[in-house]
């Protein structure tokens, strides 16, 4: 394994459990959402690339790439149509320092 | 000593959740999904027999010796799609269900039976 | 696993379905770590996207939310346990996880991984299985699936009434500001999805693949598509009856393979007398009848989906001509 | 390396999990899904190279699209199904 796939993999997977614990302590859904939406696709590119430069494999390259280009026409949007969802149906975002807030959000199913 | 047993007790408990949301819950779509986890389970326990160590996927390449047992991979690869197609119809039934009694429940469709 | 335990306990027959989504997606990865790529194709498809996509659509068409239980689950978490550790017991004398000299991988399947290769000439050993040492069994279970999809048709079938175009269009066009940009991501990827299910059905002997998967992905691709474009757009572009007339094609398809081979002088579905050559008559019937699998499974779907959100939609239109 | 990040992301698959469990809304729990489809497919295609078979990536292409489809599945449907909770509170 040379040096390069592995620093990829390395940061990949920082981001991932980065994001990871985005989803976890974040106050609500919109900067929930911001995290995972941020590293979920430049963390699945660099665990891609990092796989692509691990394997000699020409034809295994090409499915990678479909995969990575997938990802990034995939992810972004299902990000903006689940914002988009949630602003619809009024989900109210947890605002500077006020703890009223937090009633609305968790009493909207 | 029973470590090397431990897949089946994982399939147990599976298929005991399934089972105890079918007999216990009144809801019809939520015993249907207790049904769909009893299948997976079954699916598990044929999958997890099939595995032989150091084998890999059953599909031939050259220098490779062992390969897991693709028997059980065809069965439950059908079991699947007939699987969800009977979903689908016992989905098909709650729905006409709720169009004739207005409920899903068990309880309130017996009671409305009685009455008749 | 945990996710199993979760949905016990949840009301909201959303959120149910939300972890039956996931617990699909972790038992395919489990698939994948157990050798059964086939399976986790399938299981992919399926179990992850069809399977809640149904659920939900069910669960939006009756009751949200469970009524709470009235009497005490003990008796039936009684028997619950005693079942469970009866079966533990069993699992006593079961061979160990792994171990290659267990009984089930004493029979049929040293042949099957040994002489396939000779015999129909395939590398994927599950495909070669499944489409021709156990065909009449496959051949049972794709009649099922038409069964189970003709019985969705009955139980559900909506008598389509064909909407006037004016309505379609101002429909479609309150949808599109709605949609935009899904519709332009889901335009880009809807005919690669259905290229992708053709290379699953035809690459199927070399990899994992095969019919049963390219119906799911090809059902899926028009699923997409009825779900951004709308029903009556959809309905429009693939008309119901056409469906109905393909998913017996398929089965027919298959049928029709079986009746060659025992006019050619050979038993029931035995393909080697398809063609002169044993090998590539083999290849050939497999490629028929994965084909048949394929319109079958998609057609099927594509019948249990439409008339599933079909149905949403008539109390609506019975409760508009009430007022 | 190859079975670090595969560690981490199984890792990252169980947040998403008990995010899942605990949201609080329905959309925490649809971003749940969506990020564990996403890991989903990650895994596979590191399993593929961990196990040294990595021929098996059509797996993880479906998994992208399923994930994508299903996704957009249940934000269609749970927005019509809050109109109808709307609607409901009249009868």
């Amino acid at each position: 394994m040379n040096i390069s796939s592995a620093l990829f993999l390395l940061i990949g997977s920082f981001l991932c459990v980065s994001g990871g614990v985005g989803i976890l302590r974040f106050p609500d859904f919109y900067t929930r959402m911001h995290a995972v939406g941020v590293t979920e696709t430049l963390a699945t590119a660099m665990i891609l690339i990092g796989l692509m430069l691990h394997n000699p494999d020409f034809l295994v390259d090409i499915k990678l790439m479909i995969i990575l280009v997938m990802t990034l026409f995939i992810s972004p949007t299902a990000s903006h149509a689940l914002a988009k969802a949630a602003m619809h149906n009024d989900l109210a975002p947890v605002l500077g320092n006020k703890p009223d807030a937090k009633k609305v959000t968790s009493s909207n199913p | 000593m029973f470590l090397g047993l431990f897949n089946y007790w994982i399939v147990i408990v599976l298929m005991m959740i399934g089972f105890y949301i079918v007999i216990a819950h009144g809801n019809l779509i939520k015993k249907i999904v207790g049904l769909s986890i009893f299948q997976t389970s079954v699916f598990i326990f044929y999958i997890s027999i099939a595995k032989v160590d150091g084998g890999t996927a059953p599909i031939l390449t050259e220098g490779v010796e062992i390969y897991s047992n693709p028997l059980p991979h065809v069965l439950i690869l059908t079991a699947i799609v007939v699987g969800i197609a009977t979903t689908a119809l016992g989905l098909a039934l709650v729905v006409r269900i709720k169009d004739a009694y207005g409920s899903i429940e068990e309880e309130e469709i017996q009671k409305k039976d009685n009455l008749d | 696993m945990a996710a199993a335990i979760f949905i016990v306990k949840m009301k909201d027959l959303i959120a149910v379905t939300m972890m039956l989504g996931i617990y699909g997606l972790l038992s395919a990865s489990f698939f994948v770590a157990m050798d059964a790529v086939d399976v986790a194709f399938t299981e992919a498809s399926v179990g992850a996207g069809i399977s809640t996509l149904l659920m939900l659509v069910a669960v939006t068409m009756t009751a949200r939310t469970e009524h709470p239980v009235r009497h005490k689950p003990l008796l039936a978490l009684a028997v619950v346990f005693v079942t469970g550790s009866l079966l533990i017991y069993g699992t006593l004398d079961m061979p160990y996880f792994g171990s290659a000299d267990a009984p089930i991988h004493q029979h049929v399947a040293p042949r099957y991984i040994n002489d396939s290769m000779q015999e129909v000439g395939v590398p994927n050993i599950v495909t070669s299985v499944l489409a021709s040492y156990r065909a009449f069994d496959t051949l049972g279970e794709v009649v099922v699936i038409f069964t189970a999809g003709m019985g969705v048709l009955a139980l559900l079938l909506v008598v389509h009434r064909r909407e006037d175009d004016e309505k379609i269009d101002s429909l479609n066009k309150s949808m599109h500001e709605k949609y935009l940009v899904l519709r332009i991501v889901a335009k880009m990827l809807i005919p690669f999805i259905m290229l992708f299910a053709f290379y699953v059905q035809f690459h199927g002997d070399f990899g994992p693949g095969g019919g049963f998967q390219a119906g799911v992905i090809f059902a899926s691709a028009i699923f997409l598509y009825t779900m951004l474009f709308g029903m009556s757009t959809a309905r429009r572009v693939i008309n119901q009856s056409f469906i109905q007339l393909l998913a017996a094609t398929g089965v027919l398809l298959y049928g029709s393979v079986g009746v060659v081979s025992l006019l050619n002088g050979k038993e029931f579905l035995d393909y080697s007398a398809l063609s002169a050559d044993p090998v590539s008559g083999q290849h050939l019937g497999i490629l028929l009848i994965e084909l048949g699998v394929g319109i079958t499974v998609a057609s099927v779907m594509v019948i249990i989906f439409f008339n599933f959100a079909g149905h949403t939609k008539s109390p609506q239109n019975k409760e508009n001509k009430d007022f | 390396m190859l079975i670090a990040a595969t560690i981490a992301i199984l890792v990252v698959m169980i947040m998403a999990i008990s995010r899942g469990m605990m949201g609080p809304t329905l959309y925490d729990r649809i971003l749940a899904i969506n990020m564990f489809g996403t890991k989903t497919v990650l895994l596979i295609s590191l399993l593929g190279f961990v196990m040294g078979r990595p021929e098996f990536l059509d797996i993880a292409i479906v998994y992208a699209l399923i994930n994508f489809i299903s996704v957009i599945g249940v934000l269609r449907y749970s927005n019509s199904l809050n109109l109808k909770h709307n609607n409901n509170p009249k009868e």
